[in-house]
């Protein structure tokens, strides 16, 4: 579904991203594991359009280099960003609307909308409430909320359990999982957690210093010593 | 000998004109238009021969001050120091006169026919005006009010600055002595977006008539208000305000009836008659192809002081610059192309520097205006100080 | 200004909060919660999203009103005290969404947390630039040794703006050290870090507490630092108090692994 | 080391330049550098507040008219020397300024600067409404300092050589309080006030010293202004007065020293030069080059790094330019 | 008292000036989030071309008609070849930029037009009425009425349509509106030919009472301001409320106040945002923003 290959990116100067390869089957969650400053972010962000990038993006036979960032939306790449994503001053409701933008179908969008109510009742609770007044959690709920409304073929996530209360996380994962059994939607998630996520996960990638150092199916990477040793924490 | 001042050779001198080409006034824009209008058609005819038998161009340099008198200041000590202007002409604003007064005094350059309706001179020495002052204006109103309705209740509206603050003290004067009163004044600011508060206050005065001496924006709001509301009160607008062209805004037919005071003639581009100065006036203006309309009253005053530098490098009998001001202030029954016929520049050195004293009232049918009463004469009426 | 801890009293509670009420128009965020914490220790407080924690620690350092309650330093109330005095009467925090200048260097932002030591005025900035100067430099060797301390120290001429999540988090605590603290509050400081990096964290926790002799209570959903750090815990629950406790009693308290810590796996 | 000797080199180099000036350039030359140094000590001093408090003041020049106004009353009501004034025409527009700030400790960027525009607008019709003390719309005429008989040069060479004291001074209060402590007080208030107040810092205090001092260096510009005119009235204060100032510092950009006055130069002399080239289209001519100048130079004129391209002289035009994050001036004109 | 109401209602009517550019000056900022001090001069640019085809005989509402669209075209215009390049650059500089645009549009309509006032036609019938002793005009009555309708709908379609979301979200953050499929820059630039529309009927109402001039719109520049930022600067309907307000306060209290007068009116807008933005700093009808750390 989708193809990398030798992207390089960077801010300013120097490249934090230094051609990297990687590749995500059609509906399969792939996780994306790498420390602190490893350009995680950066990956995503590049292909979301979001910063220059070189190096071939192919998603779905299109090569992505072509398309800006409100395109790629469009044709089914949604990407919740790290830390706040939201629209602060909006209520959550217009969040979720904005969200929707790409969707046509008013009925589509209020069934959508319920049923992440519904996922979500926290959010339910505070759908006139201004999304910048949300705790931090609450926010990412939103955040996640809002790119479910665009019915994303691809799905990236950046940290989605970050401030999230375990139980929260849970759900959330519960929810991915979900997602991609029954709709066949495929994730692309990078996070922290690497023991949860392992968990669903059905292929891995270590990023370090901006280069895939090792790649392989979710059960293969727990099995890693190394990987174990630095993400895992056993 | 004299003949080192700068900015004059013997086949050209050299005058600059400090004035707003931009900005909300940008309209004062005119009068160097005017004067160039003037200043071309000289120069086509070979030039002016002055009193020292050499016939020379004249050589107009004008900048832009956007009526700022710090500007003024700056582009005069540019037009006296790089340019090398002879004389400095036409200088509008009262402020910006001001603002120059000392520097033309230390160095000993004309400010000549500077454009200002208030008498005050900053550097008497080096300065003159041309048209009337306001003071002036506020005695011919008086004296037709006097004339016609001697129990006239006024209401005026101003302008905030010198201008409207000489021209209302002057009115006060004027009309000491007789049972016409001012029965509420209201000042307008150039800043004013709108001027219906002040006329609605001014109405409620009870008023029978109204003096309007403001700039060409308001004095069209003025007349049509008056109009519009029902009010219909005898309305006097000071020339700066009530040339045809400015008040069409205010609908022609609201502005039948208005009083104004005049020193030039009315030209109309569509009836241009056959006076011989308006008709060398609309040849100049055609031929220069000048940016302002032919019936642009600031225009006009431009050229008048085009033609009276014209009349002054004549009378020049040396090629100095206290030649030039002592030829200024000698002007003896000067007739110039668009003054009324009867008004001439008049000064005396040492008694009288006010160069046009006289004005005519007129009143406008619908179209253009009509004289009204004989030419009202104040020369050296001027108060002085 | 900062308050002496043997002069209050030894042990006793440093931070006492009692009954706090805080709403923000129709929201009820906080319903009566307290929380004492006793000199020395660590005490996280967890609890699901929403449930008021930033609330009591932005109550705390007054950035939002208490409607009511108590809220005591060292016996001293301080609910009506401008935030801008809190940072000298000892109690320094970091926040959840990151409260870093990006646009100054490291150094800057943790220099910037010293500013009420020294609390540089124009008029002497003005006119005695010698004396400006001097202090300066003190307040300058004191950050470096902190960002020595908290491996800060490569990164210390860089615009904060630009480093990994994490390092950021890290300097807004040196930041919060460069006041001299004697009680630290941190909002989710280990937000965004891999196992092996929180585990370095939670040394480094327990390192600062003792170097610099402060209290800390912190907010986190990391059950495994949390437990592992912590010497009681607080569990808040929709704007109460729901359990409280040591690591081992709040694990185990059926209540809070319902609101809280879900009951498929304990996530450490 | 290397880099302060080299700034040290490099102001010494500009301070020399300004000084030999007047052997090279004519006297009515010297007269608009002069004026412009006038306005370059008030763009100073909103940059203070504008490039390092990121508060806007839009009635700058209202503040400047209250500088000019204070010398020229001093001067002619009660006959003080004129250069004497300028200290107290500084004090003075620095208090009006306090009272301008204070709205500023409640209003964000966009309403202040609307406010601030308002004094501005108000400025001039106040001055003729205090006609007795103002002289009203025909203004005031001062005395101007002579040069003594020892001067070799002009008069106006000596007062040139007045503004480049008063512009001296002026560097030298900005440059100290823009180092060290206060100085990232106040871009910490200008990036984010909350936390700046979390961390002790007092924004009253903060945000009303930097408009005393930001007011208190347009009153001094004013003063020399009006020193340098001989003459002031309402007519240089318009609220177009306060627009310019601030183009003039965005133009030479916010956070630098050298680009005030680059800006004031801009300002003095650029719309001089459009009605030059063509009397009609100078009002369009200029603003093209305001547009094009800030497509080509977003940081304005000083942060061009000209230093790049010069790289031995990195002080002259960044004196020291700290570096903002893209968007980070809250609520100004414009963004949130 | 006659007097009062007659001001009073003299304040509408100058408000109602006041209202129409704070309006488009409010649907820009709220579209952009800039305060484009150049909306007055685009919009007087616009009505000069429609002057101008009146001039050639052109029916006076075939002229408007046509004028519309094409004022529309000059806002995209200008987003595309003078706002977008700067897009990316600090506000300031965006700040120096509309000011270009001022000074720009101004020079223009002086080097095309010259600076003689105009007449300009108008919409509405030369009539007046006379309840109970005030007079009342049609234009100032047609004038609220066009705006309110305006203003409504604006706020309507910024707050209940696809397009006003999308609108919004791209003024709020760019960045952010992009990762939802938003295409931000055309909604930037839609935002600006709105408002280059909403400006030229702005003018074309408060033209035949201010007569046509390159500066028509400059001393009302001020009041417009104050009138958005009394009412909030993200609510049309706000914005005409200020404007009303700052109208009529203005038009009594210049006549009433005896040290204020007519020659210090233009504090009045001053004092009424500030007293109103010292109680509320966001504007009476501003909405608040809470952003947590
Ligand atoms: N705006 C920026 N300007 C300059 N450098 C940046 C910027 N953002 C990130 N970097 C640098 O790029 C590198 C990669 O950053 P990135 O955010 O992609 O890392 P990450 O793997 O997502 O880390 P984290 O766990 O913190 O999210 C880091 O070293 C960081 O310092
Ligand atoms: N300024 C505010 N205006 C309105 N509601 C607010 C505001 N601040 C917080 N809230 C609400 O108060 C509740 C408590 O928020 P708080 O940020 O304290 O939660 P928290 O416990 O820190 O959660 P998290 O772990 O997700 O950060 C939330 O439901 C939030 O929506
Ligand atoms: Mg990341
Ligand atoms: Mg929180």
């Amino acid at each position: 579904m989708l193809k990398v290959q030798g992207l390089s990116a960077g801010y300013g100067a120097a490249d934090v991203l230094h051609g990297v390869d990687f590749s995500v089957e059609q509906g399969t969650i792939v996780a994306l594991l790498g420390s602190n400053g490893a350009g995680k972010t950066t990956i995503l962000r590049a292909l979301s359009g979001l910063m220059p990038a070189r190096g071939t993006i192919d998603f779905r036979g299109q090569d992505l280099g072509k398309c800006n960032a409100g395109q790629r939306v469009a044709i089914g790449l949604a990407h919740i960003p790290q830390g706040r994503g939201t629209f602060g001053e909006f209520t959550v409701e217009d969040n979720l609307a904005a969200g929707a933008y790409t969707i046509g179908d008013r009925r589509q969008i209020a069934q959508d909308m319920e049923r992440w109510y519904t996922a979500f009742p926290r959010l339910a609770e505070r759908r006139r409430q201004q999304a910048g007044s949300l705790s931090g959690g609450e926010q990412q709920m939103l955040a996640l909320a809002r790119a479910l409304m665009s019915r994303p073929k691809l799905l990236m996530c950046d940290e989605p359990s970050l401030g999230l209360a375990p139980a929260i996380t849970q759900e959330i994962f519960e929810i991915f999982k979900t997602l991609n059994r029954e709709h066949g939607m495929t994730l692309l998630v990078v996070e922290q957690n690497a023991d949860l996520t392992l968990q669903f996960a059905h292929r891995a990638y270590v990023l370090e210093s901006g280069a895939i150092t090792v790649s392989g199916t979710a059960r293969d990477l727990l099995g890693n010593e190394a990987v174990q040793q630095s993400y895992l924490g056993v | 000998q004299e003949s080192e001042a700068p900015g004059i050779t013997d086949d050209a001198v050299r005058i600059g004109i400090s004035g707003p080409l931009t900005g909300p006034v940008a309209a004062l824009g005119a009068i160097s238009g005017g004067v160039r209008t003037k200043v071309d058609a000289i120069n086509a005819a070979g030039g002016v021969k002055m009193g020292d038998g050499k016939t020379r161009k004249i050589d107009l340099v004008v900048e832009d001050d956007g009526l700022d008198p710090q500007r003024t200041l700056t582009n005069v000590r540019k037009l006296v120091e790089r340019e090398e202007v002879f004389a400095v002409l036409a200088t509008a604003g009262t402020p910006n006169n001001q603002a120059i007064g000392r520097y033309m005094t230390q160095r000993g350059v004309p400010n000549l026919f500077m454009y200002s309706g208030v008498h005050e001179l900053a550097g008497p020495e080096w300065e003159i005006g041309l048209v009337p002052s306001f003071t002036t204006e506020a005695a011919a109103f008086a004296r037709y009010l006097l004339e016609t309705k001697p129990e006239a209740k006024i209401a005026l509206l101003y302008l905030n600055t010198e201008t409207g603050q000489t021209f209302q003290k002057a009115l006060e004067d004027a009309i000491s002595m007789s049972s016409i009163t001012i029965v509420a004044a209201q000042p307008v600011t150039s800043a004013d977006p709108t001027v219906e508060t002040q006329l609605s206050t001014l109405k409620a005065s009870g008023a029978d008539t109204l003096v309007v001496i403001t700039g060409p924006k308001q004095g069209a709001e003025a007349v049509r208000f008056a109009a519009e509301s029902g009010w219909k009160p005898t309305t006097l607008v000071s020339n700066i305000a009530a040339s045809v062209a400015s008040l069409k805004p205010a609908g022609l037919e609201n502005a039948k009836g208005v009083i104004t005071s005049q020193y030039l003639k009315q030209v109309s581009a569509a009836a241009p008659g056959d006076d011989k100065g308006i008709t060398r006036y609309i040849a100049d203006h055609e031929a220069a192809k000048a940016s302002f309309a032919i019936d642009d009253a600031l225009g006009q005053v431009g050229y008048v002081t085009g033609d009276a530098l014209v009349k002054v490098l004549e009378s020049m009998k040396q090629p100095s610059r206290e030649a030039m001001m002592e030829a200024a202030r000698n002007l003896q029954g000067v007739e110039l192309d668009l003054l009324l016929p009867g008004i001439t520049l008049n000064t005396r050195s040492g008694e009288d520097v006010y160069p046009i004293e006289s004005l005519q009232l007129f009143q406008f049918d619908g179209t253009v205006y009509q004289p009204i009463g004989s030419m009202l004469s104040f020369e050296g009426k001027t108060p002085t100080h | 200004m900062a308050v002496d801890l043997q002069a209050a009293g030894g042990n006793g509670p440093v931070l006492s909060v009692e009954n706090v009420d805080v709403r923000f128009g129709g929201i009820h965020a906080l319903k009566g919660v307290s929380l004492s914490v006793n000199t020395g220790e660590i005490c996280g407080l967890i609890g699901p999203n929403g449930a008021g924690k930033t609330t009591l620690f932005n109550s705390i350092t007054r950035l939002s009103a208490v409607t009511a309650g108590s809220i005591r330093l060292c016996g001293r109330g301080i609910e009506t005290v401008p935030a801008r005095q809190i940072i000298r009467l000892g109690i320094a925090r970091t926040f959840q969404n990151l409260g870093i200048y990006g646009g100054m260097t490291v150094l800057e932002n943790v220099m910037l947390g010293a500013h009420h030591v020294t609390g540089g005025s124009f008029l002497g900035a003005i006119l005695r630039p010698g004396l400006t100067r001097r202090r300066e430099s003190e307040i300058e060797q004191n950050c470096r040794a902190i960002l020595d301390e908290l491996d800060l120290s490569g990164v210390a001429e860089e615009a904060a703006g630009s480093l990994p999540y994490a390092t950021q988090k890290r300097m807004e605590i040196a930041r919060a050290l460069a006041s001299r603290p004697t009680i630290l509050l941190l909002d989710e400081p280990a937000g965004g870090l891999t196992h092996s990096e929180v585990a370095e964290f939670g040394e480094l926790v327990s390192r600062v507490r003792d170097h610099h002799g402060v209290t800390i209570v912190l907010i986190e959903h990391h059950m495994g630092l949390v437990m592992r750090l912590c010497d009681r815990i607080e569990v808040f629950h929709l704007g109460r108090n729901l359990a409280s406790g040591t690591p081992a009693e709040v694990r185990a308290n059926p209540a809070v692994i319902d609101a809280y810590l879900g009951r498929t796996r304990d996530n450490a | 080391m290397r880099t302060h000797l080299l700034r040290f080199v490099s102001a010494g180099l500009v301070g020399v330049a300004a000084l030999a000036l007047p052997l090279f350039v004519p006297d009515f030359l010297l007269f608009e550098i002069s004026i412009a140094i006038a306005y370059g000590i008030a763009i100073l001093g909103l940059n203070l507040l504008l490039g390092f408090t990121g508060q806007i003041c839009l009635a700058q020049g209202a503040l400047f008219g209250v500088g000019a106004y204070t010398t020229a009353i001093l001067n002619v009501n009660f006959g003080w020397d004129p250069v004497v004034t300028l200290p107290v025409s500084a004090i003075t527009a620095g208090s009006v300024g306090v009272l301008i700030g204070l709205p500023a400790l409640r209003l964000q960027g966009l309403q202040l600067a609307i406010i601030t525009f308002g004094v501005a607008a108000a400025f001039p019709q106040l001055l003729l409404k205090m006609d007795s003390l103002t002289g009203g719309v025909t203004g005031l005429a001062t005395d101007q300092p002579f040069a003594p008989e020892w001067f070799p040069g002009s008069q106006e060479a000596w007062l040139y050589g007045l503004s480049l004291i008063c512009a001296a001074a002026s560097i030298l209060v900005i440059s100290r309080l823009m180092q060290g402590d206060t100085g990232r007080l106040m871009r910490a208030l200008r990036d984010n006030p909350v936390i700046a107040e979390a961390l002790g810092v007092n924004l009253t205090k903060g945000r009303l010293a930097a408009f005393a001092v930001s007011s208190a260096l347009a009153g001094l510009g004013g003063g020399l202004f009006c020193i340098l005119n001989g003459f002031i009235s309402p007519q240089s204060f318009l609220p177009m007065k306060s627009i310019d100032i601030l183009i003039g510092g965005i133009v030479g950009g916010i956070t630098s020293i050298a680009g005030s006055f680059v800006g004031a130069v801009f300002i003095v002399f650029v719309p001089g030069f459009t009605t030059d080239v063509s009397p009609a289209l100078g009002g369009l001519i200029y603003g093209l080059c305001l547009i094009a100048m800030m497509m080509v130079a977003r940081q304005g004129i000083a942060g061009l790094r000209l230093d790049r391209l010069t790289a031995a002289i990195p002080g002259i035009f960044r004196f020291k330019v700290f570096s903002r994050m893209p968007g980070a001036l809250p609520g100004q004109l414009g963004g949130e | 008292m006659a007097l009062f109401f007659q001001l009073t209602v003299d304040g509408l009517a100058s408000g109602a000036i006041y209202a129409s550019l704070a309006l488009a000056l409010v649907l820009i900022f709220r579209a952009t989030r800039i305060v484009n001090f150049g909306q007055g001069e685009m919009a007087t640019f616009s009505a000069y071309c429609a002057w101008q085809l009146c001039e050639w005989g052109v029916p006076m509402m075939i002229s408007f008609l046509v004028v519309t669209p094409l004022a529309f075209l000059l806002g995209i215009i200008v987003f595309r070849f003078v706002i977008r390049p700067v897009s990316r650059a600090p506000v300031e500089a965006v700040v120096v930029v509309t000011l270009g645009l001022f000074v720009v549009f101004q020079a223009l309509c002086l080097w095309l037009w010259g600076s003689d006032q105009r007449a300009f036609p108008s919409l509405f019938p030369n009539l007046g009425w006379d309840v109970l002793g005030i007079r009342v005009t049609a234009s100032a009555v047609g004038t609220l009425a066009v705006l309110l309708g305006l203003a409504l709908a604006i706020g309507a379609v910024f707050r209940f349509t696809r397009l006003g979301l999308a609108m919004r979200a791209s003024a709020y953050d760019g960045e952010k509106s992009l990762l939802v499929g938003i295409p931000v820059e055309r909604m930037l630039m839609l935002g600006w030919g709105f408002a280059a529309m909403i400006g030229f009927i702005a003018a074309l109402l408060v033209g035949p009472r201010l007569f046509l001039s390159p500066t028509m719109m400059m001393p009302i520049l001020l009041y417009a301001l104050a009138s958005a930022t009394l009412g909030g600067w993200d609510s049309p309907l706000g914005a005409m409320i200020g404007g009303l307000i700052v109208g009529v306060v203005e038009s009594v209290g210049a006549a009433f106040l005896p040290f204020i007068g007519a020659d210090l009116r233009v504090v009045i807008p001053i004092i009424v945002a500030l007293v109103v933005l010292l109680v509320r700093p966001i504007g009476l009808f501003g909405t608040r923003t809470v952003v947590k750390l």
